[in-house]
């Protein structure tokens, strides 16, 4: 069992750990906190699979911005905790059962059907990582340039989006 | 096109004026009138140009006439727009420059620039009768209009034009009979004008119609509308087809010139002002049949059959027509009934092949009843003046100036009865108006012995012409027009004796006053025509000029000389039956309130004719009722209550929630689902539960159902 | 760029750009959202000219095309393909034409949410030019689909009191005849290996019995769109309910729409079952022709009646489409175009007068004519247009299309044009019906009516002279002159005409 | 020398944890939360295959995913305080208007 195996053991077992806590902690506060942490363990496994950028990314756009976000707005409602109800009892049972026959399903039909061949290379075989990086790069703003630009309109309206969402005009109150 | 080379010689480039001058006209009568209306010379400049426009199309007239004159009288083609090319239909807009063309255009132009000119008069004091003063200027817009439609019918080059025309001239008709819409003849506020309209529009449609298939026949068979072309294929075709053809067109006839059994629409038509009568439904649009058969002479000729028929209509129509003129009371009904019996001495006498003698008592028709007409108007204005006059007299304490005011007649009614209802145009009312109205009089007298045809009257040359004709090749019609004729002068001498004749049986006649020159004037014009109209065409060896003149356009002409015979017996019945006339209503003048003395001796068959032989109720019950009935049945019951609320809202969106409700909810939801989770295998009951409340309107059971789904999808991929 | 600044890719997609700006206006600012829109539109109107001008009568074939390949998976073969014809270039016009007309008829008629107003209506110009110019079936379908959502919600939002229930019925049967469409697009896309019009046309391998059902399925989407008796029935509720701007698009644009589909579709894509439909084409068409005229003429709403009159005339369009001669097509054309501009001034007319009386009940009118000078006159000549009166334009359309239908091979039976051609007669009864009780006669109820309410009835205002007014001028145009017209789609019709197999 | 098996059976699980939390939480946060955590499970997937097949396409896709979750995140987290403040709730078993 080399090295690698162990960490990925390791990692692995941290990210289904913090999945959990974040589902079935009933503050989500913590859940917030939990996720922060599976980003962490990802953005750690993508460090593994010889992808530095995306764990950069990773760790600053979903670790740092987007559950920051997150956070935020869930004090500014505060909704912690949403009060006990009885509907839908069983709901979460479902939930389970079913969320698991599709894990199943999923991994049996992926690694029988798809039948990835292979092992993981390690990171500093895979490729010298700056290497990497500029590859990427120039293969972003060459055959990718037209997805990245829209991309970013995406990201521009989203925003107006937002704006126009929450903003209330002036003397108009609800 | 083969003769257009002759355009470029004499005026025949003038021709689109003739259709221009009218147009230009009523533009600027749109455009400025209103300004101009509101001056106090307002109303004569709108007169005036109209008049002048009407007038540029007249001297056109004479121009076109003068230059074909010279140049022999062969036709001439003057292209103007290519107007529908589309396969093979090639259909251009161009001006037919030939002596039948000419004739009409001169007929058109001419009696229409006088009556535009006797209108200025007329409309005058109409507007203010009947209290609407702007509308003095629409109506010479559409008398514009109706000029450059006329203008498109006579001189259209093709079938289709003259049809363009045909329908333009309809839209007028519909325009100028409802002229005063919002009220009756009396002035009353009434759907009754526009209903009057509405029904001349829509029986000329269905004249239009019968034109219409003549067209596409025509189309298909010969390739062509144009007239040259068209005359020119027929002799290769099979005769039925042409049969068709013609028959289809008398149709059209029978809606225009108001011919049985669609002549129930010229009557009504008198709702329009007078000068509309005058120009309109008696000297030119109703004329457009006897045209287009004169100009399809070429076509009737291959087909006696079809002239046979269309000669016994104009004949049967003559008579019947004349006979309902006995038993009216209106004068300008009296005129109406007298005009489509004219109108069937045409249509006879060109089913019959005599187109000279059906274009020559359409010319000189055009001239007699034209003045009648105007002399009726004249005679009318005469009476409302007088009412005035007298309501006046009466009523000074009122100080009403309007007789027409709503709150006036109220009180009238309070005060006295017979003032609340007055018809102006009712003979009832009249008599003795030789003494008030003496130049109305006597002009009046002139166009009545026109019509009666007394020597040596237009009417008598050109009447006699016709009866001449018929008595050589078609003896029923000539029995069946000499009958007409005598009912013609009987009901004009009864009209001579009822008006101007024995004493005033309303104040309104005694008060009647004499109209100014501008409205004489236009009708002295008028008499001389129906003077000596009749030199138009004497039957005399070396006269006949019209036949002559018609020639170079019909190319064979059947040139009667006078016989003795014919002329003797139609002057004798004119005369007695003028003399008939005297005996019922000029001996012993008609009484206030006395019955028509010929009502006890002829009793239901007067009534007949009073009723107009009951031939409107007759349509009503058969086609217009019916119609209406079917309509609102196939409107409420089959596509309303049936279609649309029944079978789409019961049936199919009924259907679609019982199967969604009833079959989905109950069987599908419960029973199928149920076996799908018992298939699953694991919690049975709870997952119904669950499911059950598919639409429970809980996101999350939402999203747990498309996790099922996503799961058996996996699932089944798995398993495939 | 290049892509976008082709002329028919801008001429589809330019009123985005209107959308995108009218994003940006407060909606509050109602003036500013009127004024954008109306301009957005104008500038459509003139690309669609300068389209025109580009525009090559003479030449048959697709002209101006932007082709690119747009989805092509697993040999599915699915492009982004406009093009322009004689076919569809006076639709197209006609599109960019009423637009403009219909946003300047919503000035004071739309007050509530403006904004959302016009941002559904410049998306339902695109879709209706998109399906005019889609030359690839699957885009066409996209097009053709796109332009009911704004249509449900112009309908649903601003229309009269049963709103909900019009643009439903709208929604799901013009839906559920376009489901079989887009199955037989499936099927001819998978048959061919290809969804481009042109391309298919070319092949034109389609077995008979085939064909006949791939017609049929075709027909059923436009048979309802059109709409065609006996399928009218949304037809009515949908022009009632709609607001004026609404009804004037959906009679002047969407049901051509319909009429448009049997023309580039029905007739070149499945000859042989078209020839063989003509005969039972004819026939609905002639029943549609009497019966629309028929219910017309007993109805008591307004719009009610205008909306029948169009089951009446699209029967026309319909007739002289499966004439399969030139004059019929080229008539049934000119057709689409005249009942746009006629139907579609005649909407406008009644909205106004709606506007002020906030009645459709034609009894309670009466001798408006006199109070109304300008509107009268001007009703009048609309609706002379409408019962074809020659020298304006309906006259045109409707005489080529029953000359075209009374020689047709294809139809082979002279009876139903005359038939139709009795429709004329009643065309005059209803349209004069309306006329009269509406602006002849003595004074109606109305008048006094409105007269409570403290203001009397006014005439036109300049506004909405200029809304009509140009479409008077083509009334007349094409009644005088409408060789032009006819030049323009001249040689396509006849191209058309000579691929069918006639018997 | 980890097979690129574990990884995507990681992914799996992790996905199928996010599925579970999306169906029966009810605070809309940690659904959306839930729904990172697929998108994230979905990347991990991606850059797993994207290391085997040792091609940059892979890397740049998850790249576009993030910046699409980015944005998703942003206007949904405005729709959700929208609906606090207008229904003073963001439970969704509450937000029951679609009930049929």
């Amino acid at each position: 069992m080399s090295g690698e195996l162990i960490l990925f053991l390791v990692l692995a077992l941290v990210a289904i750990a913090t999945a959990l806590g974040m589902l079935l902690n009933r503050n989500s506060v913590y859940s917030a906190l939990f996720l922060v942490m599976n980003f962490i363990a990802v953005a750690v496994f993508y460090l593994l699979l010889g992808a530095p950028f995306i764990a950069m990314a990773q760790i600053t756009v979903y670790a740092g911005a987007i559950m920051v976000l997150f956070l935020f707005v869930i004090m500014l409602l505060g909704a912690e905790r949403l009060p006990d109800a009885k509907v839908l009892p069983r709901q979460k049972l479902f939930a389970y059962g079913l969320a698991a026959v599709l894990a199943a399903e999923t991994i049996y039909l992926l690694v029988t059907r798809a039948r990835p061949e292979g092992i993981v290379l390690p990171p500093d075989e895979a490729a010298n990582a700056t290497g990497t990086l500029v590859a990427l790069g120039k293969t972003l703003f060459t055959s990718y340039l037209l997805p990245f630009e829209v991309t970013s309109i995406l990201l521009l309206v989203a925003m107006i989006g937002v704006i126009v969402l929450v903003h209330r005009e002036k003397g108009v109150q609800k | 096109m083969h003769l257009s080379e002759t355009v470029n010689s004499g005026f025949f480039f003038l021709a689109p004026w003739l259709v221009f001058a009218p147009v230009i006209g009523l533009l600027i009568n749109i455009i400025f009138g209103g300004w101009f209306m509101k001056r106090s010379w307002g109303e004569r400049a709108v007169g005036v140009v109209a008049s002048l426009a009407s007038g540029a199309s007249f001297v056109v007239s004479v121009l076109l006439a003068w230059s074909l004159a010279a140049g022999h009288g062969e036709a001439v083609i003057v292209p103007f727009l290519e107007w529908i090319h589309i396969g093979s239909l090639e259909l251009d807009w161009a001006f037919r420059v030939d002596s039948l063309s000419t004739t009409m255009m001169l007929v058109v132009s001419g009696v229409g620039t006088l009556i535009h000119i006797y209108a200025i008069g007329y409309m005058h004091e109409d507007v203010r009768f009947k209290g609407d003063p702007g509308r003095f200027r629409r109506f010479f817009v559409f008398l514009n209009l109706f000029i450059a439609m006329m203008m498109i019918l006579v001189s259209g080059d093709s079938y289709l034009m003259l049809f363009v025309g045909w329908e333009g001239v309809g839209l007028c008709s519909f325009l100028l009979i409802g002229f005063w819409y919002d009220m009756d003849t009396l002035g009353r506020p009434s759907w009754a004008n526009s209903n009057a309209a509405k029904k001349a529009f829509v029986t000329n449609r269905v004249g239009d119609f019968g034109f219409l298939i003549a067209a596409f026949i025509m189309f298909w068979a010969f390739g062509s509308f144009q007239f040259d072309e068209v005359f020119e294929a027929a002799h290769s075709v099979a005769p039925g087809v042409i049969v068709a053809i013609t028959l289809f067109m008398l149709v059209g006839v029978a809606g225009k010139s108001a011919q049985i059994p669609l002549y129930v629409w010229l009557p009504d038509a008198m709702a329009g002002p007078t000068p509309v009568s005058a120009l309109i439904h008696a000297a030119t649009m109703v004329t457009a049949g006897v045209y287009l058969i004169t100009r399809s002479a070429e076509l009737y000729t291959l087909v006696p059959q079809a002239q046979y028929i269309v000669a016994m209509t104009g004949a049967i129509t003559a008579l019947f027509a004349a006979t309902i003129a006995v038993g009216q009371y209106d004068i300008k009904k009296v005129l109406a009934y007298s005009t489509i019996s004219q109108l069937g001495f045409m249509v006879a006498a060109v089913g019959m092949g005599a187109f000279v003698a059906g274009m020559f008592h359409l010319v000189t028709h055009a001239f007699f009843k034209a003045l009648l007409f105007l002399s009726a108007g004249s005679v009318i204005l005469g009476l409302e003046r007088g009412h005035h006059h007298a309501e006046h007299g009466h009523h000074e304490e009122h100080g009403k100036g309007k007789t027409k005011s709503p709150k006036g007649e109220k009180e009238g009614k309070r005060k006295e009865e017979h003032h609340e209802v007055f018809d102006p145009g009712d003979m009832r009312n009249m008599g003795g108006l030789r003494k008030t109205m003496p130049v109305t009089f006597w002009l009046y007298m002139i166009g009545t012995l026109a019509l009666a045809g007394i020597v040596p009257f237009a009417g008598f040359w050109s009447k006699d012409e016709i009866l001449l004709d018929a008595s050589r090749h078609y003896p029923a019609v000539y029995i069946l027009l000499s009958i007409a004729a005598f009912f013609t002068a009987f009901y004009m001498g009864r009209q001579i004796w009822m008006v101007f004749f024995g004493e005033p049986r309303h104040e309104a006649a005694a008060h009647a006053e004499e109209s100014k020159p501008i409205i004489t004037a236009p009708l002295m014009v008028l008499a001389a025509l129906s003077l000596l109209g009749g030199a138009l065409n004497l039957p005399f060896e070396g006269f006949h000029q019209l036949g002559h003149w018609l020639e170079y356009t019909l190319h064979e002409v059947e040139a009667l000389p006078l016989d003795l015979q014919v002329a003797g017996i139609s002057t004798l019945l004119a005369l007695a039956a003028i003399f008939l006339s005297w005996l019922i209503y000029g001996r012993n003048p008609l009484k206030t309130g006395q019955p028509d003395p010929l009502k006890k001796p002829l009793g239901f068959i007067f009534t007949g004719m009073e009723n107009k032989w009951f031939v409107d109720e007759g349509y009503f019950a058969v086609i217009i009722n019916p119609f209406k009935k079917l309509s609102q049945f196939l409107a409420d019951v089959i596509d309303w209550r049936f279609w649309h609320d029944w079978f789409h809202d019961t049936v199919i969106a009924g259907t679609y929630n019982w199967v969604s409700n009833i079959g989905l909810n109950l069987y599908a939801d419960q029973k199928g689902i149920d076996a799908f989770a018992n298939w699953l295998g694991a919690a049975t009951q709870s997952i119904s539960a669950t499911m059950r409340k598919v639409q429970n309107g809980f996101v999350r059971s939402y999203a747990l159902s498309v996790l099922l789904g996503v799961v058996l999808i996996v699932g089944y991929l798995i398993l495939k | 760029m290049e892509f976008l600044l082709q002329p028919l890719t801008l001429l589809t997609f330019f009123p985005l750009l209107g959308v995108l700006v009218l994003l940006f206006i407060p909606s509050d600012n109602k003036s500013a959202l009127r004024w954008t829109a109306l301009v957005t539109t104008l500038v459509t109107f003139g690309i669609s000219i300068w389209v025109l001008t580009q525009f090559d009568a003479s030449n048959v074939n697709l002209q101006l095309a932007a082709q690119y390949d747009w989805i092509t998976v697993a040999g599915w073969n699915i492009q982004y393909y406009l093009g322009i014809d004689g076919l569809s270039i006076l639709l197209v016009l006609l599109t960019a034409f009423l637009t403009p007309i219909s946003i300047l008829s919503t000035w004071t008629a739309v007050e509530d949410r403006v904004k959302v107003f016009m941002i559904f209506f410049l998306l339902l110009e695109v879709g209706m030019t998109g399906v005019f110019l889609a030359q690839d079936l699957f885009l066409f379908y996209i097009f053709w689909e796109f332009t009911l959502v704004p249509m449900y919600f112009l309908i649903g939002i601003w229309g009269g009191p049963r709103r909900i229930y019009a643009a439903i019925k709208f929604f799901l049967y013009t839906m559920a005849g376009s489901v079989l469409m887009l199955l037989a697009i499936l099927w001819l896309g998978i048959y061919g290996g290809t969804f481009s019009v042109p391309e298919l046309i070319q092949q034109g391998n389609i077995p008979a019995n085939i064909q006949w059902w791939l017609f049929f399925a075709f027909a059923a989407a436009f048979a309802i769109k059109v709409p065609m008796w006996p399928l009218h029935s949304w037809l009515p509720d949908a022009h009632v309910e709609a607001p004026t701007a609404g009804s004037v698009i959906l009679a002047g644009v969407l049901l051509k729409m319909g009429t448009y589909g049997f023309l580039r579709f029905n007739l070149p894509l499945f000859p042989e079952a078209a020839v063989r439909a003509a005969p039972w084409i004819a026939l609905l068409a002639t029943i549609g022709i009497l019966y629309g005229a028929m219910v017309s003429y007993a109805q008591s709403d307004v719009k009610k009646l205008v909306a029948y009159s169009s089951v009446s005339h699209l029967g026309f369009v319909m007739l002289g489409l499966f004439a399969m001669n030139p004059q019929g097509v080229a008539g049934a054309i000119l057709q689409m175009i005249n009942h746009g501009l006629s139907t579609g001034a005649l909407f406008l007319l009644v909205g106004m007068i709606y506007e002020q009386t906030h009645t459709r009940e034609i009894k309670v009118y009466g001798g408006l004519w006199k109070i109304t000078p300008v509107f009268g006159s001007i009703m009048l000549i609309v609706s002379l247009s409408s019962m074809g009166l020659p020298g304006l334009n309906g006259f045109v359309g409707e005489f080529t299309i029953l000359l075209g239908a009374f020689g047709s091979q294809a139809i082979g039976n002279t009876a139903y044009a005359i038939l139709s051609a009795l429709g004329v007669i009643m065309a005059a009864v209803y349209i004069l019906y309306m006329f009269q009780k509406m602006f002849l006669g003595p004074q109606g109820e109305i008048v006094d009516e409105v007269k409570k309410h403290g203001h009397a009835l006014r005439d036109l205002n300049w506004r909405e002279i200029v809304t009509v007014l140009p479409l008077l001028v083509f009334i007349f145009w094409i009644g005088l002159y409408p060789k032009p017209f006819f030049a323009l789609m001249a040689p396509a019709v006849e191209n058309l005409v000579k691929m069918l197999p006639l018997p | 020398m980890v097979p690129v098996e574990y990884y995507i059976i990681l992914s799996a699980i992790l996905f199928s944890i996010g599925v579970a939390g999306v169906v029966f939480r009810r605070n809309p946060l940690v659904i959306f939360m839930s729904i990172e955590l697929m998108l994230n499970a979905a990347n991990l997937a991606i850059v797993a295959f994207s290391s085997v097949l040792n091609s940059f396409s892979g890397q740049i896709f998850v790249f576009f995913v993030i910046a699409v979750a980015a944005a998703e995140v942003a206007v949904g987290l405005a729709l959700i305080v929208e609906i606090f403040k207008t229904k003073h709730t963001i439970d969704v078993d509450q937000l029951n208007s679609m009930k049929g």
